[in-house]
């Protein structure tokens, strides 16, 4: 057996406080209970605090470029479905520079866990607003208060039948432990959107402000609704739901990938001989 | 005997398809071919040509000068007419162009007619026109017969021999008029068929048999004939092509499939190349393998589809923020495409950096016809440390300082070694750091250490012509072919010889052949490219000062044919 | 008053037959019911078969990039809203390379009016799939078939909330002359998407495929009901809904922004002098 | 006298409130203030700091060795001790830091104790901190005070005064310590207040006072100071600061507001850049002009965030694909930043072309102080054609052949004619061609013509120190003060003189100061860069063929100090 501690990685570089912490505690509780290994498994991020995690974890880690975490992972998925892959990284991150990605990632349906600190606020650049950022929220680019309506990822998922579509809390570590975990067991490309309080720079959803609304969906919810699922993921406001909003059975791509029927690519090796007649249509 | 033959019409009209045949039947009797092709950037209507030279002996580049036209339409008679040498032939349908047109070099042959005579259809007018001009040529329809056996499998066989009926008409009516165009016979080769492959489908087959494993780009032309081919291998020779959702996506899933483990490719034009920067940067930092193929096409923005320019080479050189080690190769023919892929693959896992090979829409389309390859070339080295010897390892550190400055490159997953990559600046173990000194280190790492090294591969130019030159053709890419047939013109009476890089960046070292003397001795250095500003002559310049006394540029988005060149090199010789 | 031929631009260079026809038809003829006269309207595209559009028209325009047309046509209307802007892109164009554009334009709301040319391929590249082609669907990339889930765009607009949603038909040019003109009218973002047969390369989904399916909302549909709007946008299959899905009256960014109270930016000039005064601040 | 000053602790301990306080004061008070700051990329913790020089003379770089420490916390005093100079002063809070330190460098001030019982709260550590640097220095508080009134403003007179009495402690603690603190005493600068401004808010105020109306930007260190400048001016004065969702909406958005006819403004760095290119090449092709700052950081990739570095000069003279003209200006202090983003804006309409402003982390963050900034030089000339001059024209075509190749740049929607712009090769019209010969025209007009006149508004570089000198120290972009500085140290010794380019591309028309003359006569030519390739040295030579005798390379992210940029001076001067 595993411990958290097999998966204690660099020191932090977080601030105290940040809800960050939480995330990090149950992530590595969530893979001790996968029973693999620290080099079975994969994170890759792109740029943020959220994207500083593969740091604080022993894990194999690409940390790539801001928004490019998602193609990065696909590549990896690809090349080696043996491999577990995690994403981690921040609304700016997934939403903002790398939304292009995400729209496609889900439509894909690689084996991809997708777990998005949500800290409403673009944080490493110091309080910049993000697409999830509140209308009105005020900074020191957005001096008139943020415009523009605020993403809302879950309905955005679910409008591309993402296969697997939650919502957890930084600030409640042992309930997003367990989303966690039933991300990790789902197969399918799965979109856990954490809100994460930011005590530096997003002082309207701090923790009060989450867990005076946050609430967990119905025991008896069914997350196989996509109509019903999308209504649910449109309540934002003095309630917010959590907890596995939408779940789909798509196959994955790389199941359906034929050249994947031999295992792994990584682990398969052209014929040279076979390829080199390949010449011979040239003739 | 040489001939042009240029077929000209609408896009749709099939010109592709004749062409083609035509150059493979040529092929296939052991001629020598070299084509190329003009269209346009639309699906149907407009006026595209292809065109196929055919020769006894070798031929590398198109001139401007036709012997045979095959008008589909009446805009090519219009439009290519003033081309036509001396006693050559238009062939066309006066029925389809609307119009008969008097003079000698005006040969009417009812395409259309005899395909639904004998074919059953007028689409087989284009297998028509093919045994019109093999006709003409004097040369059995035989070998078309067995192309459409091969290409129309899937269609049947009453198609099949609809179209073998119709080429056979085509044949039979301009024996009609073997008197006229006895002048036209084209003297058996007596060789077995040769190999005829475009640019795109070297580069791929080089991928191919480089053990290329997954290959993620964005449609764009003249890039997707790679795409094309290596998706066609995809399923029989188990990889993965994939085509991304922008060129971002499409270098970062290449990236991480490098990173998995497999050898990865993607490719691209100009507008394309510009998203992936920030991507080519990556590699640099996390000191990933990969090959990037750039095919050029007339710039700035959308510019022109369709066509050819070299004008992306100091974007190539200098792209991506900061700095970093690369390689850049400029095949100047399908056969150095192939062999050069095969070569970036392998620089590109041996130091861990980003390998070009950059083409243009000329190199990518033109077919040439070859001896063959030789697969014995293909040699695959696993610059990585995997399975037992990865196992073995008591640590692993992936940016391990080493003497080379390349540092063991894992398979992450094969072991309980770790394998961490950083797009920050980061310590031996792959994390984040921030201080003054690791820093250094892993610059001098990534680029003092590796450079000379990498440099010390690269092959030297090649030269073709006179020993001792007065004076010298200098370029690079796909001005190749057309810079050696004017050596062979301009030979006869002037001292010159032709200095081609292949390898193009870094610049090859002159232990070698002092490619550098061999400039100096000359008095006239001509630097022909196929931009505006003579990038690869400033390239020259910023690496060792020389400068050339003459500048050849073309930019008009279309190749340099051998007439067109030499009579700019004359402007310079006198 | 105007007439369609006083839109008449250059010739076209598409094939004959060919869905954009169509939908050119109906744009000059709903350009007209605007009563704007040709200088006042300003047609931004991105690259494509659709994108050469506004060289077949005779408007301002801005042929810009692939993928790229939302965000020039966004500077264009913050820099002038006194005009109209319309964005005429493809099913790539628009879905694919210039997915991020799409989320985050319908979030802010500028007054924009995009006509999606959305023939499930990608027809200037010579036919590779594209965002919205059918699973399945086999192409010299797609050798296999599209792997990839098909993306439903009015799904995806309406779980961003976008201001106007509708979906029209190119061999229905009456009635796409009335969408267009519905969303030319409308105070918001309005993103039309309009199915589009491309004779040379998509096959599938060709004239008669979507006749056989095809037919309108009901004439009592509420299209301000946002859940019901996402259920009839996800129908799709042997029955496909056309007609405007989903409205609401989100306010328009230009009318936000203070900045822009005074009228076009286009026409106010800097304040030299009140603008040095800044420079005290560094004192 | 001329003091370091060094602030250091971690980040969130209000380093910067500190630093940029003295720094405030002492220009109020008349002095030369130089500031720099080095800082992580993490919001607490680690440790940063922020160093203030202020003279009697002018200061335009800073030092290695340190006056005064104020340390914040444990690390700083180990980190920052073995800088001091003899007689130096470390001030702490043996408190907070947890330890006594003997040495006579140290003197302890209970910042914390004295913040709770003057000011009534532990946050206000950071005001006795500057009053008793203040006191050290034997300069009055009022001046900080009326700072904390303008600053505090929001924070209501309870806050102010606090922090009022906080400060007044601080001093009146260390006057107890008079006798040996006498030597710092700060002679009156007898002059008034001076100008303290930073680079990135100077490149703001050249955009503000050049009539910039857009500005839309993607967030990225250390170009954001430019938006947040902006983003405070928006309302005021009229101007659209938008955040885009990523670089590519931020420059296409900028271009169609240019467009629509605003001046037009994107900033970002390296990565952000990188992902620009393919709208670089589209501004190239509309010919529609935009200003981009690029301040750069070390890379490759996402490198190291917050640090400095000028590593991408040769990315941004080459990026984009195809050919286009461009210029780059790389200003050497908040000075030159203003007046040149100033001409950039003018240079870019004047001749519709993308104009950098290229920058970095140490020109964006360094503070200097200035004898003020001059509005007469603000002349805005209008460049498009509009309102009535556009309406009267009989007919308007985007792209008319001209003699300078400029086309006239009209207003879309204010009159009749139609502005149609393309990213494809177009006609006069702006609509698609394919054609060779309209290409060519089209390449001979935004390219050829324009160049030379725009070659022409390039002024030379600055020169400074010996006329006729032995040794010549060259270089770009921010490294200017520290060579300017160097100049002096060495004049007393060496004859030697500094040659900057604020104007680095295309490089400056000789006729007026024969540059290349001034270098080839100097005995030693060294080359300063803050790279580790030399890429001035590389453009210098691709240009004029000039080889530099040396070359000085700091590429661990941090700028040249004086002392630094003197020892590697040593090696070639002996
Ligand atoms: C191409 C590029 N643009 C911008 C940046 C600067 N940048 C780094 S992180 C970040 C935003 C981070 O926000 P988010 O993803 O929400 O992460 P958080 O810090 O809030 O966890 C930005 C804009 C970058 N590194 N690269
Ligand atoms: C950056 C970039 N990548 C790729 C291309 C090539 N390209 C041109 S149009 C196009 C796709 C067109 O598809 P769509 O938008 O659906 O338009 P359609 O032709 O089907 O109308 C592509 C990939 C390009 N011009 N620029
Ligand atoms: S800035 Fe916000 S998100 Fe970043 S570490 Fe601090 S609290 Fe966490
Ligand atoms: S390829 Fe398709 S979309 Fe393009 S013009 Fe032809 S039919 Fe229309
Ligand atoms: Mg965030
Ligand atoms: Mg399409």
């Amino acid at each position: 057996m595993t411990t958290p501690d097999e998966f204690k990685g660099q020191e932090t570089a977080w601030c105290p406080g940040c809800g960050n912490f939480g995330i990090l505690t149950a992530l590595k509780r969530s893979l001790v209970e996968t029973g693999l290994r620290p080099h079975e498994i994969t994170i890759v991020s792109g740029i943020g605090q959220a994207a500083k995690l593969p740091h604080y974890i022993k894990c194999n880690a690409f940390n790539g470029l801001h928004g490019r975490a998602l193609p990065v992972a696909t590549g990896i998925a690809l090349a080696n479905h043996g491999l577990r892959v995690l994403v981690t990284t921040g609304d700016g991150d997934c939403y903002g520079e790398g939304g292009n990605h995400l729209l496609h990632a889900i439509r894909r349906n690689v084996n991809l866990k997708v777990f998005v600190h949500n800290n409403q606020v673009y944080g490493l650049t110091k309080g910049q607003a993000s697409p999830t950022s509140e209308e009105g929220m005020v900074t020191k680019v957005q001096r008139q208060g943020v415009l523009s309506g605020q993403e809302n990822p879950l309905a955005l998922a679910i409008a591309l039948d993402c296969s697997f579509v939650a919502r957890g809390f930084a600030g409640d570590p042992a309930r997003l432990q367990s989303l966690m975990g039933a991300a990790l067991q789902h197969k399918g490309f799965a979109l856990l959107d954490i809100l994460q309080p930011c005590v530096s720079f997003n002082h309207l959803n701090t923790y009060e402000w989450y867990k005076s609304r946050l609430y967990p969906l119905e025991e008896d919810y069914d997350p196989r609704d996509r109509i019903k699922a999308f209504a649910r993921a449109l309540e934002w406001g003095d309630r917010i739901p959590t907890g596995i909003f939408y779940v789909n059975d798509r196959p994955l791509f790389e199941e359906r990938l034929k050249v994947l029927k031999q295992g792994p690519l990584v682990s398969q090796r052209t014929d040279l001989k076979k390829a080199g007649e390949e010449i011979r249509a040239f003739y | 005997m040489d001939y042009s033959i240029r077929i000209g019409g609408e896009a749709g009209q099939g010109i592709q398809t004749v062409g083609g045949s035509l150059a493979r039947v040529f092929a296939r009797e052991g001629y020598h071919v070299f084509t190329h092709q003009d269209y346009m950037s639309r699906i149907r209507g407009g006026h595209n040509y292809y065109q196929v030279r055919v020769s006894h002996d070798t031929v590398t580049a198109s001139r401007d000068r036709l012997d045979i036209i095959l008008a589909m339409d009446r805009a090519t008679i219009e439009n290519h007419r003033p081309f036509l040498n001396k006693g050559g032939l238009i062939i066309y349908d006066a029925d389809t162009v609307g119009k008969t047109f008097e003079g000698d070099e005006f040969l009417h042959v009812p395409l259309e007619k005899l395909a639904v005579e004998n074919g059953g259809d007028k689409i087989m007018a284009n297998a028509v026109a093919v045994g019109a001009v093999l006709g003409v040529l004097d040369l059995p329809v035989d070998p078309f017969v067995r192309i459409l056996k091969e290409t129309l499998k899937k269609k049947g066989e009453e198609v099949i021999h609809g179209n073998e009926a119709a080429a056979r008409a085509g044949a039979v009516f301009v024996q009609g008029f073997a008197d006229r165009l006895g002048c036209f016979r084209l003297k058996p080769s007596g060789r077995e068929a040769r190999m005829l492959i475009d640019g795109a489908s070297a580069i791929g087959l080089g991928a191919l048999l480089s053990g290329c494993k997954f290959y993620s780009a964005y449609p764009m032309t003249p890039s997707t004939g790679i795409m094309n081919f290596l998706a066609g291998m995809a399923e029989r020779h188990g990889l993965i092509v994939e085509q991304a959702e922008d060129e971002i996506a499409a270098i970062n899933m290449a990236l991480g499939a490098s990173y998995a483990g497999v050898r990865a490719m993607t490719g691209t034009s100009g507008g394309g190349f510009a998203l992936m920067q920030e991507g080519l940067s990556l590699a640099g930092m996390t000191e990933t393998p990969i090959v990037i193929a750039e095919m050029q096409r007339p710039g700035p923005a959308t510019g022109l589809p369709t066509r050819t320019e070299q004008a992306d080479l100091l974007f190539i050189v200098h792209g991506g923020h900061g700095e970093f080690p690369r390689v850049v190769f400029t095949p100047g023919t399908p056969e150095q495409a192939f062999y050069l892929t095969h070569k970036a693959f392998e620089l590109a896992e041996k130091y861990q950096i980003p390998v070009f090979i950059q083409g243009d829409q000329y190199l990518g389309d033109c077919e040439w016809t070859l001896e063959g390859l030789d697969l014995n070339r293909m040699v695959l080295t696993d610059h990585r440390v995997r399975g037992r010897a990865l196992k073995n390892l008591p640590s692993y550190k992936r940016y391990t300082h080493t003497g080379t400055g390349v540092s063991p490159l894992a398979i992450p997953g094969s072991s309980r070694h770790l394998v961490v990559v950083d797009s920050d600046e980061h310590d031996e173990d792959g994390h984040i750091i921030e201080d003054a000194e690791t820093r250094s280190r892993m610059m001098e790492k990534r680029l003092f250490r590796k450079w000379p090294l990498i440099r010390n591969e690269i092959s030297p130019p090649t030269t073709y012509g006179h020993d001792n030159p007065e004076v010298v053709l200098v370029g690079y890419g796909s001005t190749y072919g057309v810079m050696k047939e004017a050596v062979d013109q301009l030979g006869r009476r002037t001292s010159v010889a032709m200095l081609h890089f292949s390898e193009v960046y870094p610049l090859p070292p002159e232990a070698g052949f002092h490619y550098m003397n061999f400039l100096q001795k000359a008095g006239t250095t001509i630097c022909i490219e196929n931009n505006a500003t003579g990038q690869f002559a400033r390239l020259l310049r910023a690496e060792t000062g020389f400068v050339f006394s003459g500048h050849i540029n073309r930019y008009d988005g279309r190749p340099f044919t051998v007439e067109s060149l030499l009579e700019k090199v004359h402007d310079y010789t006198g």
